[in-house]
Order: structure tokens, then C-alpha cells, then sequence
């Protein structure tokens, strides 16, 4: 398609064989080599074709960080907005246009640090819009700071004592706030985490998916050999529909359980509560005004 | 009925007056509100003009707040000082009117209330008189009543009008309110004045009778505005409010959300997807928006944005006007970028102008700001029914193709504007430096290709601003300038003062500043820029884009608006002090 | 004391006898007659003169709202910052000097609407404050739009067809958080309020007590009798130390449980985290700097 | 060992030169850091001056990374353009240097790595005696002896360095990089340049040499800084980032908060508890924060804010340089109240500047900010050792008694500062309007009090300002005018032109605007503006605060800084242009 202004070292990936989603030339993908987001990126390519979504129809919206570069190397529409503030412009989106699918990609600091709010907001709101976190316990593009998410002991150029703020848990913070589905996954497990991102997806209602990633040039303590000592998949037989047994599942840390741990069918979605679409389901930017509506309006005033 | 004012009044012989301004003073939940309405409502339906204003203290119940009414034979639209008819409902009210009585004005009181006399007062027990009618909420009802007698308003129409006006609350309210109206109009009939309203020209003049929020509302309604979003904020959540009533009979999506943060940018979103969005805040609100506003600014983003201004800084006084948030409205958001500034003065400008605003942030890919305050937005009278623009194409965008770019480098540097899922198109927005196809870059050459483009609207958008309103002879040697809600009155002051050699000159359009403005201004002797704020921030506008140093401002920052009165008598100083320099010799190097 | 600016029309309050956290004349109180914050404003005096703290060593912090206004209407000293914005001031304050209760104040809107990510990771931090929030499921200063707590279907002049966002439950989202002591009470209750007020303040660490107060001039629906009808004491034996068990309890609403529904001493304040206060307690207004430290810095870069 | 260059180089006879210019590109990770730091260290060491600065990509490894080095027998605190030596240890690296090659520069590559070549280039198998030492991480060690050899290094002192260095990482590691940095000397020694680096006067001359973000953090550190707080965002992380370092050794709180509203008010919670606060930022970080800005200005709190530019809008270039913030700093939040705005232009006014900041902000109760840029913080050069001011009242509070009031009204508008918890009084600060005692207030009068109170700062804190500083000959006609880290290179760069009738003016001080500057600057017939951004945001400033109208205009916002050269010629060009527009008769008119 378009030449991306390629860096010329950049780090050249195999291109997915007919995925309409992957670009058809080489491009530059600034993330350093053995990062984790290199295998979300392919199991996010993976879900995206599988689920046969049309690409025009895609939207991926993202703050910034190394996670929130996402956007950038996947082939569809974006929105790559400001640091933090990923989900109101996704919420927007979803809600002007309906026939959109709407991902947002962020880092642990992107969604939970500078965009805790919206998240909590988000969530009340329930749009059918599906939110990917890379969670990597670290700030990666300002070069290692600590994260929301990073683990009591890590000591970085800032937090030169160590981290001592207990970590959020963004599984059992969206429990709390009944977010309508939420998984977590080890990205590096690019069939798992495809798997679930496809099942996140389709979920009608705001889905959460808490992705562990390696961060392999600033957090040398949560590397992938850590993450796969420190999970557990969930046994088998656990229903997530039960939001306080979801809740005790949730807060298990260190190991931290994987896979889909809440999910609920109660809630509606944003857009279906909007009246705009009790009659119809035609798009925002397919009405129009009519001159007569202006005039009655005025009419009250005379 | 004692009145202990008759005396005053009733010796001479009433004068027929062509404007009546009527001031009402009561604490939160005394019914005031009610009382306005009622008045103006039948001397719109009479044929007169009319005026009301409000301003009201930061609390729900209690304090002091006050409604200025003017009914006049003749188009009103401005605050005058002048007070024919007070009406105190608790003697707390009355410093609060102390200033604007003249011994002409007739103070109608409920003289229980008020036991120490400084003054003639028109005694009328309201409050004996409701008890009677069937308990205190009726003395606004009465109240009511003795104005509408006053101004000449037909007891049957005050009647039905209140009979309508209390329908729902059963037959009983309906009877109580008619009662007291009677009795209002009984207590009013037998007061002398020495003056009397004049009868109106004719029946009704087919003007619409509305407010600041109400003018912005359906600006954005005509504007095509279908999503709305906001944090509730005084003095912007009337409009607000007003557009989420909308959103029950037109196309609207109406969201309160979390945060002024959230608020700007999931309006960048719906502009994205194809919705044509405004958000509606004050200062501080609109202060946490300044990093999203230079998003709208890299990533073109079209928005509209309400800004209604009241004092700060911070919290400062959130139910008053100022003119303050200016600078910050210039200079919001990091980084180089065009937006462009709007500032209403009347209603009628309030509506063509947000009409407007949707189409400049459309068609140059911009953020647009319309400035407005409390004094704005909360003052309302009658005007011309306005006259919608034609809604020819109403979305500046294109359906997409396979080689779609957004940010195509163009002669005028807006580039076609596509949205997803509007053709075969992707449409890529980043907030980082990008190529044209929305990719991030980072070299000097594509940087500046970008920021080029980007700024290369701004000379466009020049040529589409709006000329400033000159009123007044032509050369005139001195000039008072205005922008936004300080023009009607100071029109009205500059009338009053009837100077030939003082001309008006009113900014709606304050940014990008209007070619050819700076010409009119050097023109003139004298300059004084007239604001509603502490420092001039527009004065220090018009001296960097001009070079032209101000030195005569008035200034007002007490959270008041001026008033007609006194902003002719501050213009009438600046005059007479210029004047009075002129006639001395030069100082040396001066 | 001061000649508080009264309006001549204040409602004029009892003065407590011999509360010093009291005003020994009367001052002008800006909340509607029979506005639920009456009653807590009492508790509050109360439980700080029982406490028996030094009025000098008191400091409120808010933001800006109606529950916001409290520190007006206690004679202490107080921070009255921004909308949304009183938790970081007030961890900055204990943190620059431990020797103050520093107690936080703010309606439901404030700490929960714009204020949410403030209270996340005010959580993390865990300082040794307490907060009271105000929650009359409204935003009572501009007169009557929903909060993050309204009820679904409460309509309001913005929420025309009705709220249909989850209401946010402070309680169950402490929890998730692990903030160390978490409480619900109906402030009507005057000597309930007080009682746990005082635990609260007591307690070391972040304290969040939810205060269902009744807003009777905007909202209508969730008055005094509804909060009485929908509320219920925890059961007796309730253990709120454990995490899972106190989520399970958070999450049932209408009825909402009152009372201490989780507490827990596992987590360490954030000041006593800080490294400066390891040999020494002297707040930071006490400390210097000598010129010897700079010319030791300096010599680093010779 | 090849030497493509010896012919054009070896030819001409050695020139003596008093200051060398070296450029290392490479990418992230490629460790050309590593070589910047042992060249300069020890040409530090054997009594040269060093310069040093870098520029990068948003990208943690990969993409092209570029360091400036500048080793001279005197002073050096500026970006030239000229290139000596340059070093791509990569292909991609090549066309990042192109415009700065001369026939003169030597080029040294790895000549295995550069198949085709395109000009003469000094072939150094760096890689091919890496893997000889012991691996390709060698490379850079040895190119760092290469310039060594080149430069005039002992080569034992070079590897005691690198020993020294290396130390931590065991023997292993120390040995071969002193096998390294000898098999750089080898073949650097076998280089014949067409110049050579004169000798260093002395020894060393008792300087330190440190960053621009060292500066300011140490600034801080003399401020009496005890508390700093911020969110991590480049360039400003730096900062925080010391300050955190200095924490564990002096009584420091550093916290990392949730994000920059967090930031700012965390930081007023701060001062309000008696600490001084240090908040650090960038552009889009600092436009979040200007409602706790105009918080900072109605509680009257001092405030010190760190605001390091970067280019925007929004993201922009996050990791490059622009002094466009400036208007943003001068207008951030709502409403009227005074502010100080410093910029420093070296690293000694960066230290003094930051350290006098705390003083200001504390003496006036209002926010003061600091603002640098990308290429401040990230360039270093070694400097006079930096004199602390005393440290006499580091805290301008006062013990309060039981009758204090915050806001007691004062003369110069400054009142008694108290903080809780020190006195027998309580201490009262409200984000709305207030009384004396920090209460709330509505009413006019009260609000004109207290605005005026805030305001009266200005008019104190005007008479503290610091001039600009002026460089060159008196009554120069033609004035160049600076302000921030454009310093330094504007004076390199006039020197370099050498006209006597071109004179420097350099502006540490921003806001507010210092008096008498006026006068300097309508003292010129020409003033030429040089500011890193698109618009010339200095020069409006200065057209609005004198009416002097500023139309030559030298502006830059491709994300890099000016280089010497490059402003010496924009310099030349635009007196060259005003100079022919004079010998043309004036237009009618103009
Ligand atoms: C308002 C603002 N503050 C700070 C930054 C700087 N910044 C960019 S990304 C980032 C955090 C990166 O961490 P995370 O979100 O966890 O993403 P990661 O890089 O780890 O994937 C920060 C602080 C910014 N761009 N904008
Ligand atoms: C930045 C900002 N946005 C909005 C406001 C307006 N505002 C003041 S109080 C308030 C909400 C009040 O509701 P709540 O916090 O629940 O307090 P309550 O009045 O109900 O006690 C709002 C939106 C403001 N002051 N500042
Ligand atoms: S810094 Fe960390 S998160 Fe960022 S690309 Fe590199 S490995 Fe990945
Ligand atoms: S509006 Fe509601 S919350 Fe505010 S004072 Fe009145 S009753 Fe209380
Ligand atoms: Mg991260
Ligand atoms: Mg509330």
C-alpha cells in the first residue's frame, strides 16, 4: 500500500499472507526486537481476519505509549488521540456510528495511569467497544518509569526506593465497576490471546482484555520467564458469571489467574440506549436536518 | 392599604414614559423568577418590548438574588442602572438595590417587613394579602399582580394567562393564582406614580423572545449539531440542557461526561466519525481542555466549543460575569495551530454566529470558540425571528476511496475530509507529527511540510472573518470598542451620550483579527476599548496585532456587567480627560 | 469569631457548647434548609471534638460542590481547592507534615465524577487521610444533573430520557482498590455518622466513608425515606476484614449494607513509606538545607 | 588498513584548529552515547572545553540517533553545523549528516558496511576488530579510540578510563575494553586529517561540566526544593528524574503522580503544608494543568513549575526541541492574575534562574515558570562552577497567631503567609473569591478588594525583574533579540559575523515584561527576533507590550535547534534584505 516512510532499519516483519489487516510492503515497527507487543500485534492481526470484519468498518483508537502505537501497524481506520484519553473518542465513535467495530489499545499507564477516569467512566457507559491493555508493570516509551500496574520493589531513575503504591489490579477494577467482559491473557500465547481478543470482540458491551508484556528494555524484572511462573490458567469448570466469585478469583495475584474471569449478559450497550437509534439504525453522518425542524424550534419563542 | 408614597408620587402629574425598568429582589425560592415571567410575558403579549436579566448568588435556597425588567415601546437589550418600580421581598434586598434609586423610582414593599423607613415606600402587605389568598407562595403571584396593574397589562389577560400558566397543578392552584392576580391588580390600581408607561405602537411585532443559551441552542441546532457534550458548569449547562431537550425531538446525541478532559475528546471523536459536535463549558472547565484543543489542532479536527465566561481565577465567582477567559481562549493548547474566535453580542449574533461556527470548523478543519458569560447567556428579550442560513452542505466530507490520504498537502491547506466507514477509504488521525497519510514522522522536512499546511488555513480563514460593526457618524475621531456582551450596551450608552465625534466599534470576530480592522482603528483619534474584565485583554489584542497602544480602558471585574448608565458616564470621563490633555501643551517627549 | 460576611437571611445555627471546631457566632450556611449536609456538618463537629484533636493540627480539603463546602463551616483550617481536585492537596499535605489530620471532603460528582483517577491512585498511595463522600446521587450546586451514583432512570435536565449508565458504588470500587477502611453510613443518623467518622479519622491509612446524604432540592426520588427504605445495618458478626466477603457485601445494593464493611491493617501509610521521615518525624517546614549539600551536588560534576 | 581518505587528506599539511566538531550517528543501542561520553570526559580531563548534544527519535532502539560533540581550547556552549569528524556507524546514518559534510570533514565508517561510496571516507573495520576484542558490543568502544588518537588523548589515560568505566562489569569486560580502546588508537594514530586540535591553555580550568536538566536540578536543589512532583514526559523527565536521585541523600519528597492535574495540585497541597514544590512537565503535560495554574493564582500559592518544550501540537515530535510553549506559559488559565515567566540561556542562568525561582514564587505568592526546551536539557558543556545565592530566609512563612488571616489586604498586595499546623491561627484558602480570612465572598466590592490585592503583585514583582542582557557595541543599530536556550548560539553566531552594528539582546527574563527593556529595544532602527518556533510568539509579545511592531522575524520549527552557522546567515540575509530595501526610495505610504 502506502510507503511508511520506512526507517531504513527498520525491523522488516513477515507480512500475513492475505490478511487484509497486515500491510502489503514492509514496514517500520518502532518497537524494539523481543518486545511483547510484537506477538499482540500478530494475534490481534490473527482475531481481526478470523472474525472476517470488513476493514473499512474497523476503527482502532489508542492514547500514546508504546502499546498505544498499535494503531500505527495495523492496515485500518485510526484515531491515535493523547496520552490517557483513548476511550472517549472510542466511546464517540462507537456511538455516532454503530456500524464501526471500535478497539482501543493502550499501555497500563495510557489506560490506568493518565486515563484512570475515563476508564471508570467507560465502564458506567458499557459502549460495545472492545479495550486491550498491554500491561508490562512499566512505562516503556519514557523509558521506565514506574506503571500502575508495576510490582512493590521495582526500582526505577524515579521511584529510586523502589515501587511502595500497591499495584492496581485492572482485572477486579473492572469487576468492581461491572465491566461486561474481562479476560486476562499472556500475549506472548499468540493463539490463546487471538482467541480470547476474538471472543472480546464480538462481546456485545465494553469487554476488557488485561494483556501481560513482557518490556524487555525496562522492566527487567517482569520479563516473560516471570510471567509464566507468576499465572495460572483458570480451572476448569469456573463460571464467569458469577461477579462476586469473579471478584475473589480476581484479586488472586502472583500467580494471577488467565483467561475470560468476568463476563455478564445484563447490561445493555451505550448505543442502545441512545433514542437517536430506537427508529433507526442509520448513522449519524447519514441525517440530515431539515430547515422545518429549525423553524419549529423557533416557534417556541415567538 | 397605607401608601406612604403617595404623597410623593401622586402630587404630580404622571409622566408618560416610553421605557420602564422594573427591579425584583428576593433570596432563592422566593419566587422572583416567577414574577419576570409573568410581566414580561404579558407585555410581550400587549405589544411592548421587553428585557430581563438576572443575577443570582452561588447557592440553591437563601441569599439575595435580583431580576432587572425592562418593558419598552421600543426594541430593549440592554442593562440600565435606572430603576422605575423596586420590588424588595425582604428588606435584605434592599442595599442590594440601593444605588439604582433615584427619587423617582417607586419602592413597593411589604411594609410588616420593613420597619424602619429610610425612605418613601409603597407599603402593600403581600404577605397578609396571600395568607388571606391561601399562604405565602402567593405573594409573587400578587406581586405580579400590582406590576401588570401598574404597566396598564388587562386584568383578564393576567388572569388567563396564570390560569395557563398553573393548569397542571390542579383547579384549586388555579383559582388561588387567579385570586391573586385579582388581588395584585386591586393593590397596583391604587397606586399614584409620577409616571405611566406609554401604550405600544402596535399589537406585536413578530419578534421571538429568548435568551443568550437559547440563541446558542438553536445556532447549534441550526448548525447541524447532532452531539452534544458537556460537564455541568455555570454558565454554560443551559445550553446544555437546552440541546439535550432537543435531543428528544431531533437527530442529537446529548452525554454528560466524567470530565472536561473526556468532554473534548469524545467530541474529537464524533467530529471523527462523521457527527458534527459541540461542547459547551466555562473558564475552568475550559481550562482543562487546552491539551485537547491542540489535538483538534493537529489532527484537524473540526469543533465547536461554547465557552461562557465567568469571573475567575479558579472557582472564583461561578455565578457572575466577566469577560476574563480572552487570553486563554487565544492561547489555549500547546504548540502553533489556527482556531478561530467568535464572541456574540446579541441574540441575534449568538444564533448566526454558532450556526456559523459549524460551517468554519467544517470547511477549514478548525476548532471554533464561541466566547459568551453569564450576563450573555442568562439575559434575554425580544428580537427579529432569526433567519436560519441555508443548510447547503452541511458535512464538509468526502466519501473515501482505496488511496485515501487524510492529510493530503493542498494550496489552501485543508484537505478533503473523510470519515471511516464512508468509502473504501482508511482515515488515519495521529496526534504525533504524520505524513499525509496520518503515520507518524519525525523528520525536519515532513515537519515542516505539516506544520505549513496546517497554518497555510489560517491565511484562508482571514478572508472569511467578519468586519467589526461600525456605529456612529463617519470619521468620528474617538472610538469605543467592544467585543462580545459589553456591545448592546454600550450602543445604548453611546446613543445616550449622542456624541458625533464617538463612533462604536463592535468585534463578533476577534480571531483571526479582521483584516482591514486595524485600518478603522488607526483611523480614529482616541481608542477606547470598553471590557468586562480586569487587565483589557482585548485592548493588549488589538496592540499586538496592530501595534497600536491602548491606553484607554474601562474596566469592569467585580462579576457585574456594566450598565448603560455607567459605561456612558465612564466613556463621557475617558472624553472629557482626553480633552482636557489636549487643551494643555505637549510635554516634551511625550 | 470572625465576622463571617453573613447574609442577613443565613439559617442560623445552633452553636455547639464548647465545640471548639464550632464558630462561637453565627455564620451563614449555604445549604438549603433540610439538605441532608446539615446533619453531617453535626457528626463531623462532633466526632472532631470527641477526638479530641487540636484545632491547629485539623486541615479540610475539598474540591467544589455543596458537600464541598464543609470546610466553610468548620473552624479549622482548610484547603478549599478545585472540582474534583481535593485528594492530591490533601496527600501532599500529610505527606509534607504527618503531624495533621488531614480530613477530605467532597460530594459524589467531585470525588467520583472529575475527581475518579485522583481516587484510584489515591488508594495506591494509601495516605493516612480520611475522606468523606457526600453521596446524594446528584450534583447539587449546578442544580440537579445525574452523578456517577445516580439511579438509572432518574431523569434530570440533561439525563432527559433518564440515567442508563451503571451508577458508580463507591464502596465495591474501594474495595477493589484494597483501601484500607471502607464504610457506609446514612448521614441523617447523626450519631451513627459520628461513631464511624471517628473510627474512620482514627484509622491509619486511606479511610473513604460513603455518606448517603439527601439532596432535597434536586433530587426528588432518593430522599430520606429512600435512603431509610433501602438501606440495612450488616448483620451482627459481619467480619469486614476479609476482602473477597466485603465485595460480596459491597455489591448488593438497594438495599445498601451500612456500616464498616472492609478493614484491613496490611498496608503501610504512604508516609510511612517515605524515605525522609526514617530518622526523623520533623515535618518538611522544619528541615533546611545547608549550603554544604549544594556544594556537594555540585562537586558531582566537576 | 584501508584509508580511502589519505589522499585528499594526507596531501595538505595539518592545520592547527582551536575547537573540533565531532558527530556520532548511530541508532538506539548502538552505544554512541558511550563513545560521546569517554571522548568528552577525557578531553575534559586533559583541559579542553567541551560540548555536547544530542538528538533522538521516540523509539527505545532502532532509528537514527545523532550526538554533537565539540572539543576547543576555549568556551564552547553552542551547535555548530560544521562537522570535523563524522562517525555513521550505519548506513541510514549517512544521509542524516549530509548537510553538515565539508570536503574537510573527515568521514570514518566501517567501510563493510558502505558498499558503495560516495565521497572519500576513512575505512575503519570496526566491526572486523570488534569481533578480534571480543564482540560487535566493541565497536563503539573502539571508534571512541579512534577520535582519541585523532584528538591527542593519552592512551593510557584513555584506558585507565575505560577500566574505570568498566570496573563493575569484572575483569573480562575491563580488558577487553582496553584491548578496544588500544586497537581504536591504532588506527586512529594512522588517520593524517588535514587539521590538528591545538593544545588546551592548562590543565583544567575548575569548571563543571553537567546538562542543562542538571542545572535546573540543582537550581532546585539551592531553591531550597523539598518537594517535587511530576508524570513522566520527555523532555521534562530529566528533572524529576534528578531530583528523585538527589532525594536519597536530602530531605526530598519525589513522587510520580497519576497524571499532571494530579501534578499541580499535588504540588499547591504542598506549599500550602510549608514545603517548597517543584513541579516538572512538557507542553501537552503543562496545557492540563492550567486550571491548577489559575488555582495557584486565586489561593495566592507560590509554585514553581519546570515546563521543558517540545514541538506540538498535541504529541507532535515528543523527543525534539521548540520554544513554542511560550504563549501557552504566558496566558495558561482562566481569569487575571500575575505570573513570572524565566527562561534560561545557559546553564549557569539555568541554575540561578531555578534556584531564584523558589524565592520569587515564595516572596510573591504566585506561580513562576520555567521554561527550557529539549536542547536545553539534553546539552551539556562544561561551565563556571555555579555560585549558589545565600540561603537566608529559605521560607517566607510566619508563625501565625489566633487572629490570622491569609489574605490580610497589604500595601504591595503580599500577605503573611502562613501554613497550618506552625502558630496558634488556622489558615483558610479558597479557590473562589474570598475575604480576608479565605471565606467565601459574592459581593462586589469584596471581589474588587481582593482582585486588586492579586493584582498589586504585579506592579512589586515588576521591579525585581531582571533585564535582558545586551552583547555588543553600544547604539548598535541592528538588534538581535533572544530569549531562552537560542541564546548561546545567536552569540556564537554574532560573533561570528563580526559587524559592529549588530548587537545581541537576550531576554532570561520573560514575564512580566521587563521595564526599560522597551527603551533598548525602540533604541534600534532594526529588530530581528530569533525564536525556535513558527509564529515568533516573542516577538508578538513584544509588539504587545511596546507597540513596537516586529516584522523581521527568524523562525524555526522543523524540532531541531538553530545551529551557529545557520543563525549567522538567516542573521546576514536579513540585514542584507533591509539594507537594499533602504537604498530603495520608501514607498507612498509605507
Ligand atoms: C499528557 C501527557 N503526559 C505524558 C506523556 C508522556 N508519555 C507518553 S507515553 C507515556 C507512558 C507510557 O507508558 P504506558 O502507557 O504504560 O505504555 P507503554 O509504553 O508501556 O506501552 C507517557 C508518560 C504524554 N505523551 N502526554
Ligand atoms: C472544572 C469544573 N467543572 C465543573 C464545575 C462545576 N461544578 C461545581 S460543583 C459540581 C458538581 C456538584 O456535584 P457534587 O460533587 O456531587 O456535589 P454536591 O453539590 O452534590 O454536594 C460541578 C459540576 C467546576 N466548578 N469546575
Ligand atoms: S521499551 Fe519496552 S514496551 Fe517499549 S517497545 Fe521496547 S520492549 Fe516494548
Ligand atoms: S441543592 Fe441539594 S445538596 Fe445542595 S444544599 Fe440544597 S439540598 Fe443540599
Ligand atoms: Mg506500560
Ligand atoms: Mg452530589
Amino acid at each position: 500500500m502506502k510507503p511508511r516512510n520506512a526507517d531504513p532499519r527498520s525491523e522488516v516483519h513477515d507480512i500475513m499472507a492475505k490478511n487484509q489487516f497486515d500491510f502489503d510492503q514492509p514496514i517500520d515497527i518502532a518497537w524494539c526486537p523481543g518486545c511483547g507487543d510484537h506477538a499482540i500485534r500478530k494475534a490481534l492481526l490473527a482475531a481481526l481476519d478470523e472474525l472476517k470484519l470488513s476493514r473499512e468498518k474497523v476503527v482502532l483508537v489508542s492514547g500514546i505509549g508504546q502499546a498505544a502505537k498499535m494503531p500505527q501497524y495495523i492496515n485500518a481506520s485510526f484515531f491515535n488521540g493523547l496520552h490517557g484519553r483513548g476511550l472517549p473518542p472510542a466511546t464517540a465513535i462507537k456511538a455516532c456510528n454503530p456500524e464501526l467495530t471500535v478497539i482501543a489499545v493502550g499501555g497500563d499507564g495510557d489506560m490506568l495511569g493518565e486515563g484512570g477516569n475515563h476508564l471508570i467512566h467507560c465502564a458506567r457507559r458499557n459502549p460495545d467497544i472492545t479495550l486491550f491493555i498491554h500491561e508490562n508493570m512499566i512505562y516503556g516509551l519514557t523509558k521506565g518509569q514506574a506503571a500502575p500496574t508495576s510490582r512493590p520493589g521495582l526500582i526505577t531513575p524515579v521511584q529510586v526506593e523502589g515501587v511502595f503504591e500497591n499495584p492496581l489490579n485492572p482485572v477486579a477494577l473492572a469487576i468492581s465497576l461491572d465491566v461486561t467482559f474481562v479476560a486476562r491473557v499472556l500475549g506472548n500465547d499468540v493463539e490463546r490471546t487471538k482467541e480470547i481478543m476474538k471472543r472480546a470482540i464480538s462481546h456485545k458491551g465494553f469487554s476488557i482484555v488485561d494483556i501481560f508484556q513482557p518490556c524487555v528494555s525496562f522492566n527487567k524484572t517482569n520479563t516473560f520467564q516471570w510471567f509464566k511462573d507468576n499465572t495460572f490458567e483458570l480451572p476448569s469448570g469456573y463460571d464467569p458469571s458469577d461477579r462476586a466469585k469473579a471478584f475473589a478469583m480476581a484479586i488472586k495475584e502472583e500467580p494471577f489467574p488467565l483467561g475470560v474471569i468476568y463476563e455478564t449478559a445484563t447490561r445493555k450497550p451505550f448505543e442502545g440506549n441512545l433514542r437517536i437509534y430506537r427508529n433507526s439504525k442509520a448513522p449519524l453522518y447519514r441525517r440530515e436536518r431539515t430547515m422545518s425542524e429549525i423553524e419549529g424550534e423557533l416557534s417556541a419563542f415567538d | 392599604m397605607k401608601n406612604s408614597g403617595r404623597a410623593d408620587y401622586g402630587a404630580r402629574k404622571a409622566m408618560l414614559r416610553p421605557d420602564i425598568s422594573i427591579a425584583l429582589v428576593g433570596e432563592a425560592g422566593q419566587g422572583i423568577q416567577s414574577i419576570e415571567t409573568i410581566l414580561v410575558s404579558l407585555a410581550r403579549a400587549k405589544g411592548y418590548h421587553v428585557y430581563a436579566t438576572k443575577e443570582y448568588m452561588s447557592r440553591v435556597r437563601g441569599g439575595i438574588n435580583s431580576t432587572s425588567v425592562r418593558i419598552s415601546t421600543s426594541p430593549v437589550d440592554a442593562l440600565a442602572d435606572r430603576v422605575d418600580i423596586a420590588i424588595p421581598l425582604l428588606p435584605a434586598g434592599l442595599p442590594y438595590l440601593k444605588k439604582r434609586l433615584t427619587k423617582n423610582t417607586a419602592l413597593i414593599v411589604d411594609g410588616s417587613l420593613f420597619p424602619q423607613k429610610t425612605r418613601a415606600m409603597i407599603d402593600i402587605p403581600l404577605a397578609a394579602i396571600a395568607s388571606e389568598v391561601g399562604g405565602a407562595i402567593y405573594a409573587n403571584t400578587i406581586a405580579a399582580g400590582v406590576v401588570c396593574a401598574i404597566i396598564g397589562v388587562d386584568e383578564s389577560a393576567a388572569e388567563s394567562f396564570v390560569a395557563d400558566r398553573f393548569a397542571q397543578k390542579g383547579e384549586a392552584v388555579v383559582a388561588r393564582n387567579k385570586l391573586a392576580i385579582k388581588r395584585g391588580f386591586d393593590a397596583g390600581r391604587e397606586i399614584d406614580l409620577s409616571f405611566r408607561l406609554a401604550r405600544p405602537s402596535k399589537k406585536k411585532s413578530g419578534n421571538i423572545t429568548l435568551a443568550g443559551a437559547d440563541a446558542v441552542a438553536l445556532g447549534a441546532l441550526a448548525g447541524g449539531c447532532d452531539y452534544v457534550c458537556g460537564y455541568p458548569m455555570s454558565p454554560s449547562t443551559g445550553v446544555l440542557e437546552r440541546l439535550a431537550a432537543y435531543s428528544q425531538r431531533h437527530d442529537i446525541i446529548a452525554e454528560q461526561v466524567e470530565d472536561e478532559i473526556g468532554v473534548i475528546n469524545m467530541a474529537l471523536g464524533a467530529w471523527y466519525a462523521g457527527a458534527r459536535a459541540l461542547i459547551t463549558t466555562s473558564g475552568g472547565g475550559f481550562a482543562l481542555m487546552c491539551e485537547g484543543l491542540s489535538l483538534a489542532g493537529m489532527i484537524e479536527s473540526p469543533l465547536v466549543a461554547h465557552l461562557a465566561q465567568r469571573p475567575g481565577p479558579a472557582t472564583g465567582l461561578p455565578t457572575r460575569t466577566e469577560q476574563g477567559d480572552l487570553n486563554l481562549a487565544l492561547y489555549a493548547g500547546h504548540g502553533d495551530f489556527p482556531r478561530i474566535i467568535l464572541a456574540p453580542g446579541t441574540l441575534e449574533e449568538g444564533f448566526t454566529l454558532t450556526q456559523r461556527a459549524f460551517d468554519l470548523a467544517d470547511r477549514y478543519q478548525v476548532p471554533v470558540l464561541i466566547l459568551t458569560d453569564q450576563y450573555f447567556v442568562d439575559t434575554y428579550y425580544d428580537t427579529k425571528r432569526f433567519k436560519p442560513a441555508a443548510m447547503g452542505d452541511r458535512r464538509s466530507i468526502v466519501e473515501t476511496d482505496a488511496s485515501y490520504k487524510r492529510y493530503s498537502v493542498t494550496r489552501n491547506g485543508v484537505s478533503p475530509r473523510g470519515i471511516p466507514g464512508f468509502g473504501k477509504g482508511i482515515v488515519c488521525v495521529d496526534s504525533d507529527e504524520h505524513d499525509e497519510s496520518g503515520y507518524i514522522v519525525e523528520d525536519a522536512e515532513a515537519r515542516v511540510l505539516m506544520a505549513d499546511k496546517r497554518m497555510r488555513k489560517a491565511r484562508a480563514i482571514n478572508k472569511a472573518a467578519i468586519k467589526p460593526t461600525y456605529i456612529g457618524g463617519k470619521d468620528a475621531e474617538n472610538l469605543v470598542v467592544t467585543w462580545g456582551s459589553t456591545f448592546t450596551i454600550a450602543r445604548e450608552a453611546l446613543a445616550a451620550l449622542g456624541r458625533r465625534d464617538t463612533a462604536l466599534l463592535h468585534f463578533p470576530w476577534l480571531h483571526p483579527f479582521p483584516i482591514g480592522a486595524a485600518k478603522t482603528l488607526r483611523g480614529a483619534k482616541r481608542v477606547i476599548v470598553a471590557e468586562n474584565n480586569m487587565t483589557g485583554q482585548f485592548a493588549d489584542l488589538i496592540t499586538r496585532e496592530t501595534s497600536l497602544p491602548i491606553s484607554s480602558r474601562i474596566l469592569k471585574y467585580d462579576g457585574r456587567p456594566f450598565s448603560v448608565e455607567e459605561l456612558a458616564d465612564a466613556v463621557a470621563r475617558e472624553l472629557d480627560t482626553h480633552e482636557a490633555a489636549q487643551r494643555r501643551p505637549p510635554k516634551r517627549g511625550a
